[in-house]
């Protein structure tokens, strides 16, 4: 038995070998250097011998209890969904401690810190956004940083053109992301499954290319600037240059290039509050169950009157406006957009993001947005290893926790006392059905 | 006598070359359980399909009775823009699937829920709100789902997952979910496929309960013949899309028409 | 019971996540034997006749095909040992035509007796054979009833599963499907039925098991199941 | 008009068209059985640049002079070599999620391309790499001024891709394989029960599809003699569009749709803008969806209720 | 502290993530040497690398980090104008000395930042030297303006088409390519059709190589001028063989190593083991400067006085800054290339 246990691990260790030894010569073992090569390949074959030597150590922990339980651990959250008791403690007290304390977070933190905590913000926002279509309305999005795009061009040529500032951007943002969504919803709506994921790709590339492309307007590459915030009418520059007073004149205070995060951050944290208990609510309210009912069957939607065109409608621009909203904050906290920020990429990660965070949950999404825009942060000690290592994390991390970093919990329904056991059929043999 | 509910007039349903309805007409009387009967592939699903809108038939009309007289589900579901099956839910039918479409990972009652949208105040910010209207409606529904589960004797799993109830379960689930449309004119397609005879019998009960107490109106479509025998007022027979006889289940039980083409000599029948 | 069954449940418990499905099975069936299944909806009959092709697989206990422990083998394994499901539900292939049906039916014998074999069933099934190359998706559920137990036929079994195989078809048909069991059965075939038809079921079978609950809370010669005041009452719908 | 131009430019638009066509037939293969988009695919095209220009150095530095014997041994062995990428990369990284939502794979494939990109920029670097011209030369139509002409390396490619993808359509429709693949494709747990052996067949439309990818790479390599680890990125969405356009999990429309993209490309692109080629195709792309839904030889889902 | 940090910013990763280490590879040479002799004022200097890839998000992250996180007293990069332009408002804020080897974007240094300087030339001055190379050197008239729709690429040929333009010239073609493409063949027939017997090229090799590979491939004959990026040894594969580059000319810096007076840099660089690429001396001389700026005082004031006010004698020559920060006179000479594919200067 036992060496019989040998001898399959010696034969994995030499398979395993074997094939990433062909894996890696090639690509890490024959530099190319012009037409001809360097010869690195002691480098494939230790490459080949760390793999070979990590699946037999997998394998080993396996065998060990230890291992085994982690690993029946792993095999059995696979079932995603579970409906609550309705008995569960309230979540208030621990809400209000995270307010607090991320209303509190630019006491401690610097603006290295505070920057990250805002695009960490924006993550979870755009994550929200794309949570409405693709987590509750099951339509697979990959052009969502579209909307992105048209938020933040808002409020870059907004300020070109129409002198709009930060707040006007901020209101209007949502609306014409939302309109956005709107026209590409026509067309797509009519379409199933993975075409429209091309499709709202294909939609994602044009507003990047028009960006791109439309030099006289955009700017091109070259991008457009974005003036800072102001609040009313304060600026948080060093001397005002839209005509209003700089912030720390004001109020008598000397200047820090902080306020402005600050500024910043508080906005965006509240922003992100709103919308979480908006998305919250929405799943408990007609529209959401509508969508959830949508993305798992349509037909049967249909059969109970739902306008399915309409529900997926609502869907979409929601999501965009969401989206918009989040693009306004990116210009203001960046001070300068050029399409480069808009690409497909942007939209894989954010999609990562829902995925991650388990596929409708509000607080999967919450976590998986700062674990995806603080990891790469975390990760520039590995310099230019850190795209190699994002995407190996990506890869376990999806394989460790398939069905996203946080279960979705359905709410728990129950009548109200007025009727309770009032609807006792008379064949049931338990009245007190009421758990 | 009053106009029926519905009224299948000369409908045509053609899918290529094969022609699943021919000329089909019948009609279906309020507060009364019709039946619809016929041998695999007669073309009743078919039948239903272009009753509630998922296909619109080829010729002919289905005419739906409503307050302001007759209403043609076929130019419901093909109005520009808003048209669609779910206009023909709305104006008042109903229907289950012969392949069980439940939202399998939600809840039960939200299953019902979902089929209450339309009653429910629909508006997004007296939701996120949760206005006193908006909590009314809301309470309103889960009572009127949580009627439904009784009546369909699923009280216990109103907090599962639609998904993992059994079979049987889901079946009558289905129906609940149907009936919190609020329908004049319920099909089921195949409700007893898959239950037990008991468990069939307590389903007839039930159906028969929904038009005594009710006043439903229920057009289904079943093989077990027992079932069809105890509950209905009416039966169509369909073969090769065609209907091959229509009367009460005594006249259909004996026409030999019906006996060659689908019930075969019931020794079942012969033993009750 | 002298002879060593063809297939053994001992012990079985199986799960859907935290959920326990089988719990303790044990069930044995002989060569030749026709048994039957019945149970509520929702005792586990599927789950039972699932596990053997491993989903869910047993997480305790045994499943012995011929004295070996078939509970841990791929699902394509199974079947190669000559075991064959008609699944609840059918699922047959929705776009394929009928005949490509047929031919995925072969996979575990190859090709070689396909023609022959495909005659047999549109013997038995002559709906089978004027809708040969229609997608089986479009046809209606009793077509794709008879086109699954066609397809389950076609891998020349020895014992033989069947899910729940008179759902939903009409009563001719019910008829001709029991028919075909028993000529199956005539053959030589081994015959595992769940049925929720269970006064079909016990005529048909020789010996028989009620399931409740994920339990095995019956077994027994099927004539005396039918007379049993019990199984009268919960199954026969008899009163 | 220059007719000449003009059916360079068709020449030009339908070289492009069969290496898209290529491409696309890997996404079509896997997410025919699978529904997965593998977003790693361009990148393992990618790969398979590099594996080439290895080989072919390597055939080089071992003084093989034949170019027809080279050029062979090229695509066999960067065919191979890639292949087990393929099956490695479905073995890590999609096997696992068998079973669960359908798009944890996609991210995971995500994460994989990420991967490919940042190990070949780290084992290669990052700068631009390429081959020497190994066939050179052109049949030219016109006269000395006015001529239109494809090369023998585009007719290689040309013929090359028409063999593959002929193949490969052949195995799918009318082999035990390719009903198999789409038994699995339409129910892998009843295939599993029939006796399919599920992994088995996944694992070779991976494969396959990354043989195909390298026939792409090698071609496209030998011809454009340029590349880097990011190619697999643009060429990745374009292919990807092909496939999508010409209805995705029909092996002949991913060809088609392959061609219908070159050819709207290169003619939009000689006639009206180059800047806006590549709007002008999505845009296309979005219009033709939006009157075939399911691209232009996809089959619709059958909708029985 | 007792060392002084200097950040190098730039694409590590991504598409352009060979500049980047050309240029870390440069600086950090440079830096050795320096630290081996003793450091800045007897403080050793340590390099913190920022990857940006070429994304303005995260350039401002890395900005951010610079300046809170390590603390670095002077900033090299970053590489891209797209990227420059975000994360200099961040150190023109912290008050940090930064240098940018590359961003040869005229708005860099036209917005007024007092800390920012550039150490490499500008587009509209590239520009204006190409126009004139190709109209008066070249004698081309037909003129087909193709670029790479970046800040770079974009960024010189609008100013060629300018320069052009002022002379009376109009291009018979102004189009733009997608970046990440192999393929131009349409775009090169288009050329052809167009009957242009120049192209002016703007962007970078892995776009440059392939289509000067399919325009010889065509047989299209014009003569193919671009800017500084094609000064990389990997063009002569990128374009397929030295062959096809017969009539490419490039503008750039002139080459310091064929100077005397640079021994020593090509002695550093061949016993550190780096290839002597276009920006590896960018990288070079930027050090080179910034580490002299940091020797003349702590305060950003006093370095930005130091190089204002005085000649670094650099791996690119003897420059001096103008009051907005760049380069002034920066000199660009035509290189063409030899049967080997060799770069020579063009008299
Ligand atoms: N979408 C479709 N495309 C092509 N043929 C179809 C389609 N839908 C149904 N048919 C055909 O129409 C006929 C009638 O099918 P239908 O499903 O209505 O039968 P049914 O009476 O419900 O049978 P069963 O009792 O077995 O469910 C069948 O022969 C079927 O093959
Ligand atoms: N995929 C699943 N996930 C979770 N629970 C399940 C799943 N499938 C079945 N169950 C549960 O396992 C139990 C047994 O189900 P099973 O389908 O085996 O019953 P059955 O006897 O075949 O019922 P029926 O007669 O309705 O087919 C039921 O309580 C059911 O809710
Ligand atoms: C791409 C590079 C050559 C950098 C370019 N000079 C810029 O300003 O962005
Ligand atoms: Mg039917
Ligand atoms: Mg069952």
């Amino acid at each position: 038995m036992q060496t019989n246990r040998l001898l399959t691990l010696a034969k994995q260790a030499l398979l395993t070998f074997t094939v990433s030894l062909i894996l890696f010569a090639p690509i890490s073992g024959l530099v190319l250097e012009g037409f001809s090569f360097r010869n690195e390949l002691t480098r494939a074959v230790l490459l080949a011998a760390l793999v070979a030597a990590g699946r037999v150590a997998l394998s080993l922990v396996g065998m060990t209890a230890i291992g085994r339980k982690i690993a029946g651990k792993a095999a059995s959250n696979g079932s995603g969904v579970t409906v609550m008791t309705g008995k569960e403690k309230s979540p208030a007290l621990i809400l209000g401690l995270i307010f607090l304390a991320g209303l509190s977070l630019p006491f401690f933190a610097d603006k290295y810190f505070l920057g990250i905590a805002i695009l960490a913000l924006i993550y979870c926002l755009l994550g929200l956004g794309l949570n409405i279509v693709v987590g509750l309305a099951g339509l697979l999005d990959l052009g969502f940083v579209a909307f992105y795009a048209v938020g933040a061009y808002l409020l870059a040529l907004g300020a070109q053109y129409l002198g709009l500032g930060f707040w006007s951007a901020l209101i209007i943002a949502p609306f014409l992301a939302g309109l956005c969504g709107m026209v590409l919803a026509f067309p797509v709506l009519k379409m199933h499954g993975d075409y429209l994921a091309i499709v709202t790709l294909g939609f994602g590339e044009i507003i990047r290319l028009v960006l791109n492309n439309w030099l006289e307007f955009t700017g091109g590459p070259n991008g457009a600037s974005v003036p800072p915030p102001t609040l009313f009418g304060l600026e948080f520059t060093r001397t005002a240059k839209q005509g209003g007073v700089p912030l720390h004149d004001y109020f008598g205070i000397a200047y820090s290039a902080d306020y402005k995060f600050w500024f910043i951050y508080l906005v965006l944290f509240l922003v992100v509050c709103l919308v979480v208990y908006a998305v919250e609510r929405l799943r408990v309210m007609p529209l959401g169950r509508m969508w959830e009912a949508l993305r798992e069957d349509e037909i049967a939607c249909r059969s109970l009157g739902v306008n399915h065109v309409f529900t997926k409608l609502t869907a979409f621009m929601l999501g965009a406006s969401t989206g918009g909203l989040a693009g306004v904050f990116f210009a203001v906290h960046q001070g300068f957009v050029n399409p480069t920020s808009f690409t497909f990429f942007e939209s894989a990660l954010i999609l990562a993001i829902v995925v991650l965070g388990g596929l409708g949950s509000t607080v999967g999404v919450i976590a998986a947005a700062l674990v995806l825009t603080i990891l790469p942060e975390l990760l520039r000690d590995f310099a230019e290893y850190r795209v190699l290592v994002f995407g190996v994390l990506m890869v376990v991390m999806m394989i460790w926790k398939p069905r996203g970093l946080v279960r979705v919990q359905r709410p728990a329904f129950f009548p109200s006392t007025a009727v309770k056991g009032a609807g006792t059929a008379p064949l049931s043999a338990s009245p007190e059905a009421v758990r | 006598m009053n106009t029926p509910l519905l009224d299948v007039r000369n409908v045509t349903m053609r899918f290529g070359g094969i022609v699943a309805n021919r000329n089909v007409s019948f009609s279906v009387e309020r507060g009364g359980v019709t039946a619809l009967i016929g041998p695999n592939g007669a073309g009743k699903t078919t039948m239903f399909n272009c009753i509630t809108g998922f296909y619109r038939a080829s010729e002919g009309q289905i005419l739906l009775d409503g307050p302001n007289g007759p209403q043609d589900i076929g130019t419901l579901i093909t109005k520009p823009i808003t048209g669609g099956s779910h206009l023909v839910t709305r104006a008042g039918i109903a229907r289950t699937f012969q392949n069980i479409r439940l939202f399998k990972e939600m809840s039960v009652v939200e299953n019902l829920l979902v089929a209450q949208h339309l009653v429910t105040a629909n508006n997004l910010v007296s939701g996120v709100l949760r206005t006193p209207a908006f909590r009314r409606a809301e309470r309103e529904a889960v009572d009127r789902a949580y009627h439904w589960l009784g009546e369909m004797n699923l009280t216990d799993d109103a907090n599962r997952l639609a998904g993992e109830l059994p079979y049987g379960r889901q079946r009558r689930l289905e129906i609940a979910r149907a009936m919190c449309t609020g329908p004049k004119l319920i099909c089921l397609d195949e409700p007893a496929a898959g239950l037990n005879p008991s468990e069939t019998r307590e389903l007839s009960e039930v159906i028969q309960r929904l038009c005594k107490e009710h006043g439903q109106t229920v057009l289904v479509i079943e093989h077990d013949m027992g079932l069809v025998m105890r509950i209905s007022d009416h039966v169509v027979v369909l073969d090769h899309g065609e209907v091959i006889s229509d009367g009460t289940p005594e006249h259909v039980g004996n026409d030999p028409a019906v006996i060659a083409a689908y019930l075969g000599v019931s020794e079942e029948e012969v033993e009750k | 019971m002298s002879e060593a069954p063809l297939l053994e449940f001992s012990g079985v418990r199986a799960h859907y996540g935290p959920v326990e499905a089988l719990k303790d099975v044990n069930v044995h069936i002989i060569k030749g034997e026709i048994v039957s299944l019945i149970g509520a909806n929702g005792a586990g009959k599927t789950t039972l006749l699932s596990s053997i092709f491993g989903a869910p697989r047993a997480s305790s206990g045994k499943i012995l095909h011929r004295g070996e422990d078939i509970s841990r083998l791929p699902t394509n394994r199974i079947s190669r040992r000559g075991i064959a499901l008609v699944p609840e539900g059918r699922q047959i292939y929705q776009e394929m035509s009928v005949e490509e049906n047929m031919m995925m039916g072969t996979t575990p014998i190859g090709m070689a007796h396909f023609e022959e074999d495909r005659a047999t069933m549109f013997d038995l099934f002559p709906r089978l054979k004027e809708r040969r190359n229609q997608t089986a998706g479009t046809m209606s559920g009793g077509e794709q009833q008879m086109l699954a137990i066609a397809r389950a036929m076609m891998a020349r079994p020895e014992l033989i599963l069947f899910d729940e195989p008179s759902l939903g078809l009409a009563p001719l048909v019910v008829k001709r499907v029991f028919d075909v069991l028993r000529e199956i059965a005539a053959m030589g075939k081994t015959i595992f039925l769940v049925e929720q038809n269970a006064n079909h079921a016990l005529k048909l079978s020789q010996r028989a098991y009620v399931m409740v609950n994920g339990r095995i809370h019956l077994s027994g010669e099927s004539a005396a199941l039918l007379d049993n005041e019990d199984v009268r009452k919960a199954y026969l719908g008899l009163h | 008009m220059d007719v000449y131009i003009l059916i360079q430019q068709l020449f030009n638009g339908i070289t492009l068209g069969t290496i898209y066509g290529l491409i696309a037939v890997g996404y079509t293969m896997v997410y025919g059985v699978i529904r997965m988009i593998n977003f790693a695919h361009g990148d393992v095209y990618m790969v398979s640049a590099y594996i080439a220009a290895i080989t072919l150095a390597v055939l080089t530095f071992f003084g093989i002079q034949s170019v027809p014997f080279a050029l062979i041994s090229v695509l066999v062995i960067t065919c191979a070599i890639t292949a087990l990428y393929g099956w490695a990369i479905e073995r890590v990284a999609y096997r696992p999620l068998r079973g669960s939502t359908k798009l944890a794979p996609l991210i995971s494939a995500i994460g994989i391309s990420l991967m490919l990109q940042s190990y070949v920029q780290i084992a290669q670097g990052a700068r631009d790499q390429g081959v020497p011209t190994l066939i050179s030369g052109a049949f030219r139509f016109g006269d000395g001024v006015h001529f239109a002409q494809i090369t023998y390396m585009q007719t290689v490619i040309l013929f090359a891709s028409l063999i593959a993808m002929g193949i490969l359509t052949y195995v799918i429709n009318h082999t035990r394989i390719g009903r198999e693949c789409r038994a699995v494709q339409q129910n892998i747990r009843i295939s599993a029960v029939l006796g399919v052996n599920t992994d088995r067949i996944i694992s070779t439309v991976f494969v396959i599809g990354a043989a195909t990818a390298a026939v792409g790479g090698v071609l496209v390599t030998f011809n454009y003699g340029s590349f880097n680890f990011f190619i697999g990125f643009v060429m990745g969405i374009k292919a990807f569009t092909a496939a999508v356009l010409g209805g995705i999990g029909s092996l002949p429309g991913a060809v088609l749709g392959g061609v219908l993209l070159g050819l709207t490309e290169a003619l939009f692109a000689g006639y009206v803008s180059t800047d806006y080629k590549d709007v002008f195709a999505f845009a296309l792309l979005i219009i033709l969806l939006f009157f075939r839904p399911y691209g232009l030889l996809g089959r619709p889902e059958i909708q029985k209720v | 502290a007792d060392t002084i940090k200097i950040g190098v910013a730039g694409p590590y990763t991504g598409a352009n993530a060979t500049f980047g280490e050309q240029v870390y590879n440069g600086v950090s040479t440079y830096v050795n040497e320096v630290n081996a002799a003793g450091g800045i004022n007897g403080k050793q200097v340590e390099l913190v690398k920022g990857d940006d890839a070429c994304e303005p998000k995260q350039a401002v992250a890395v900005a951010n980090r610079f300046v809170d996180q390590d603390k670095v007293q002077a900033v090299i990069g970053h590489f891209c104008s797209s990227s420059t332009i975000p994360a200099s408002e961040i150190y023109n804020d912290a008050g940090i000395l930064e240098m940018t080897p590359s961003s040869t974007n005229p708005t860099v240094t036209d917005r007024g930042f007092d800390n920012l300087f550039r150490g490499c030339g500008r587009d509209d001055q590239q520009a204006v030297v190409a126009a004139g190379f190709i109209l008066d050197t070249l004698k081309r008239d037909k003129v087909a303006l193709i670029h790479d729709k970046d800040t770079y690429g974009q960024g010189l040929v609008d100013a060629v088409k300018k320069t052009m333009e002022e002379r009376g010239v109009q291009p018979v073609l102004y189009e733009g390519l997608t970046r990440g493409e192999r393929d131009f063949n349409a775009l090169v027939t288009k050329i052809k059709s167009t009957g242009a017997n120049a192209v002016y090229f703007g962007g970078l090799i892995p776009e440059g190589g392939p289509l000067v590979r399919q325009l010889k491939e065509q047989g299209v004959d014009v003569v193919f001028v671009t800017g500084d990026a094609f000064a990389q040894t990997e063009l002569v594969a990128a374009a397929g063989g030295p062959a096809n580059l017969k009539d490419v000319y490039y503008s750039a810096t002139p080459d310091p190593l064929a100077d005397p007076s640079t021994k020593g840099v090509q002695d550093a660089l061949t016993k550190a083991g780096v290839t002597p690429a276009n920006y590896v001396l960018y990288g070079y001389a930027n050090a080179q400067a910034v580490v002299a700026a940091l020797k003349a005082g702590e305060e950003l004031d006093a370095q930005a006085a130091w190089l204002r006010a005085n000649t670094v004698d650099s791996a690119i020559g003897k420059i001096t800054w103008d009051e907005k920060g760049d380069i002034k006179d920066f000199k660009f000479v035509f290189y063409n290339f030899d049967d080997k594919g060799t770069p020579v200067l063009v008299k």
